[in-house]
């Protein structure tokens, strides 16, 4: 098995395997998220006590889970970056952070849309809420420090550093909000998960649309690596025989441009 | 198979009365789908023809 | 005493220089020449471990760097183009730091070095007041305080008047011949009295990034 | 030269070269006052803004006197860790610093023990007279020093991280607040947690127990972030 995922470390193993994975990514993720929304709007029964506004939780908890999975992956390609050093580490850490940013600012957007009929407003200090917004402005100090500082290489492991800082830093934080909103609000009864009263077979498309934003998120990760690894080894002979042959044939629909 | 919840597509559209609220988070996650789509596929296209543009300096050179 | 086996180093897609192996013995002197950018300084901070962006393997009395940094650092003194003073502080204050990381505790050692580099009765005034001639030799007077065996000096003549240049040389000299070892970078015709090997950066390697 | 002679010299070594770098840090401290005193002006200007902005309405004020208090104190610390790094990155003497024989750890807790003692002390001393124009009430004092002499140490190693980060870079005083000020909540929640609960009369040990515990947290592990960040920003 090791022999494998050394191989994911150089950069040519990992844009070939990218482009033959990303077809079977696309159609799986599409299939996955179009079943799991339509199940999601039209199909499952509404909720007992919010009627339709629930069927927000099937891009909602998704997307809380794809915030914390994607700050998690940088937190350990950080690792793998200063202490095995090794780079494709950094490449894929640089590729996650976007979307690790705007999966929370979804998180964030449906909480609170979530929230208008249920609390009135569309933003209340709820703890989960605040400390998803601490996290945005985690993943935004990130991206800031690496677009700060001009050698690449010191800006990854920058980055690698603030990451690891951040990750010890998060449970902190989320205990400490927790903590100050049970003093300030008590637990709010109508939080988004405990609608325990409802049919189990309403978490049946939020299985859909949960992997189906995971394929998304390969996706993205996948192209954006793709795009650094052909920055980086734009001189190397593999990237100039690659592009050589795209000249011989029709310029593919971008992304899935056929190797070599 | 679960069977569909709402009579018409109107009542779909109305979504129980939350239609402004339930909308504006799908829309959001199409915007969230582009975003994690689009500008890599554009930024692919300007980094090939960059390189390529490269390559064909040096060739001639 | 400092041994380099196959140095890579490259910045910017630009190769400084590759599978570069050199080592320095007691006694002996290593001048690093070549055109500005060609990555001297670079190689000077790889050397002290101030720069980790290379591949290749150091070796300090036959063991890895990493591993025995202390007695490495205890062993190096180096001295960068910054002159390391600061500007508000007097030259005795600005060494007292220098001279306690050396072990040394003593004032009069500070004073003595001092005036060997021609800044007797400058102790206690304040260095934005010194030229930056003067400011060097604060720097060097670091030489007199430490027990390094390893000399690391980038353009050490830099700001210094003719006289200053010549009494640096003669301790240079001094210390080489004492059996220190000494690596340093400098655009000045060197005149000092021991052995020098020389490494050109600019004859080694044309070609850019594979 | 046998070893034990050269381990001893060395423990001896590390704690003098401790102390003269805490020698260094108030002898610079002392030649340029603007280190001192900047920071604490803007924890009395920026204080003062509030009774303007939101009237003197007694209650009102003594209400949110612990939070005024806090937020200013924890923004007139990050605002000093200008002067933690910075000079030394510019003339040399971090390469030094980084270069010297004892471990890093040490001398970088020498430094910036010597930089919260500059920048901070003296706002934690100013904050109950500060905290008394805001009509706090007298019992909530002494809980406001005591959560500041725990929190403010916390504040200045996430800061000197964000700070070794940042040393490089040439106007990096903004990017600094958002790296870091996220990473400031915890302390800022606990902190005036301590104080409002002192005002309520219930027990507060408790919090500044975790007060305590994010000190311990932060000094024994902020100073491997400080030195893996110097070195990254040094190359």
């Amino acid at each position: 098995m090791w022999q494998w995922l050394y191989k994911l470390g150089s950069p040519k193993w990992f844009y070939t395997i990218g482009n033959r994975v990303l077809p079977w990514l696309w159609g799986v993720t599409g299939l996955l998220l179009v079943v799991g929304i339509i199940w999601g709007l039209g199909f499952s029964p509404p909720d007992y006590q919010m009627g339709d506004n629930y069927r927000i939780i099937y891009l909602h908890v998704p997307a809380a889970g794809l915030m914390k999975g994607s700050f998690y992956m940088m937190a350990l390609c950080s690792a793998a970056l200063l202490i095995w050093k090794i780079k494709m580490a950094d490449i894929v850490a640089k590729a996650v952070a976007p979307i690790g940013a705007m999966a929370t600012l979804l998180m964030l957007v449906s909480g609170s849309l979530w929230g208008i009929p249920t609390w009135g407003t569309w933003w209340i200090w709820d703890a989960r809420l605040t400390s998803s917004l601490l996290q945005f402005f985690i993943f935004v100090g990130i991206i800031a420090l690496r677009s700060a500082i001009e050698s690449r290489d010191s800006a990854a492991k920058a980055c690698a550093v603030l990451t690891l800082v951040g990750l010890v830093n998060i449970p902190i934080i989320e205990y400490s909000v927790e903590w100050w909103n049970t003093l300030h609000q008590g637990a709010s009864d109508l939080s988004l998960r405990d609608s325990s009263a409802n049919p189990p077979e309403i978490w049946i498309p939020a299985f859909f649309t949960g992997f189906g934003f995971i394929g998304l998120f390969f996706i993205g990760l996948i192209l954006r690596s793709q795009n650094e690894i052909l920055l980086r080894e734009r001189r190397s002979q593999w990237v100039k025989d690659l592009l050589l042959t795209d000249n011989a044939k029709a310029d593919t629909e971008s992304g899935i441009n056929t190797n070599a | 198979m679960p069977e569909f919840q709402f009579n018409s597509l109107a009542e779909l559209l109305n979504m129980g009365g939350y239609a402004q609220y339930v909308w504006p988070v799908y829309v959001f996650f199409l915007l969230f789908c582009l975003f994690t789509v689009v500008p890599p596929a554009y930024s692919r296209r300007k980094i090939v023809k960059q390189i390529k543009a490269r390559l064909r300096r040096e060739e001639n050179q | 005493m400092l041994e380099v086996h196959g140095l890579y180093c490259e910045r910017d897609e630009r190769i400084l220089f590759k599978d570069l192996s050199f080592s320095i013995a007691p006694g002996k002197a290593l001048q690093i020449q070549g055109s500005n950018g060609s990555g001297k300084t670079t190689l000077l901070r790889i050397l002290c471990g101030l720069n980790s962006d290379f591949s290749g393997e150091i070796l300090w009395q036959e063991k890895p760097v990493k591993q025995v940094r202390s007695e490495f650092c205890s062993d190096v003194f180096y001295l960068g183009h910054a002159p390391a003073i600061n500007r508000t502080l007097s030259p005795r204050e600005n060494l007292r730091w220098f001279s306690a990381s050396q072990g040394k505790t003593g004032n009069i050692d500070i004073s003595t070095a001092l005036d060997e580099l021609g800044l007797a009765g400058y102790d206690d005034v304040p260095c934005f007041m010194m030229s930056a001639g003067q400011q060097r030799r604060v720097s060097l007077a670091r030489m007199k305080l430490t027990s390094a065996r390893l000399w690391v000096m980038d353009e050490p003549f830099t700001a210094l008047d003719k006289r200053g240049v010549s009494e640096v040389e003669q301790l240079l000299s001094d210390f080489v011949n004492a059996g220190g070892s000494l690596i340093l970078t400098t655009h000045h015709p060197l005149q000092i009295a021991c052995d020098i090997d020389v490494i050109n950066l600019d004859s080694r390697v044309q070609e850019s990034a594979p | 030269m046998n070893t034990d002679m050269n381990k001893a010299s060395s423990e001896l070594g590390l704690l003098s070269v401790m102390g003269a770098t805490v020698r260094r840090e108030m002898l610079l401290a002392f030649r340029n006052p603007g280190d001192v005193i900047n920071p604490l002006m803007f924890f009395v200007i920026a204080v003062t803004l509030f009774p303007l902005s939101v009237g003197t309405d007694e209650n009102f004020l003594s209400a949110i006197a612990p939070g005024v208090i806090w937020v200013t104190a924890l923004l007139a610390v990050m605002l000093s860790m200008d002067s933690l790094f910075r000079a030394d990155f510019e003339d040399g003497n971090l390469e030094q610093l980084l270069m010297s024989p004892q471990p890093l750890y040490f001398l970088l807790l020498a430094k910036i023990f010597s930089h919260w003692l500059v920048a901070c002390l003296p706002i934690i001393l100013l904050a109950p007279v500060l905290a008394s124009m805001l009509f706090m009430s007298p019992e909530g004092m002494l809980p406001l020093v005591l959560s500041l002499l725990l929190g403010t140490p916390v504040l200045t190693l996430l800061g000197g991280i964000g700070m070794a980060l940042t040393v490089g870079l040439s106007r990096s005083g903004l990017l600094l607040a958002v790296l870091i000020l996220p990473l400031y909540v915890p302390v800022l929640v606990f902190g005036t947690g301590v104080v409002q609960a002192a005002i309520n009369g219930t027990a507060f040990s408790g919090l500044l127990a975790l007060l305590a515990a994010l000190f311990a947290l932060a000094v024994s592990l902020s100073p491997l972030a400080i030195s893996a960040a110097l070195k990254i920003s040094i190359n």
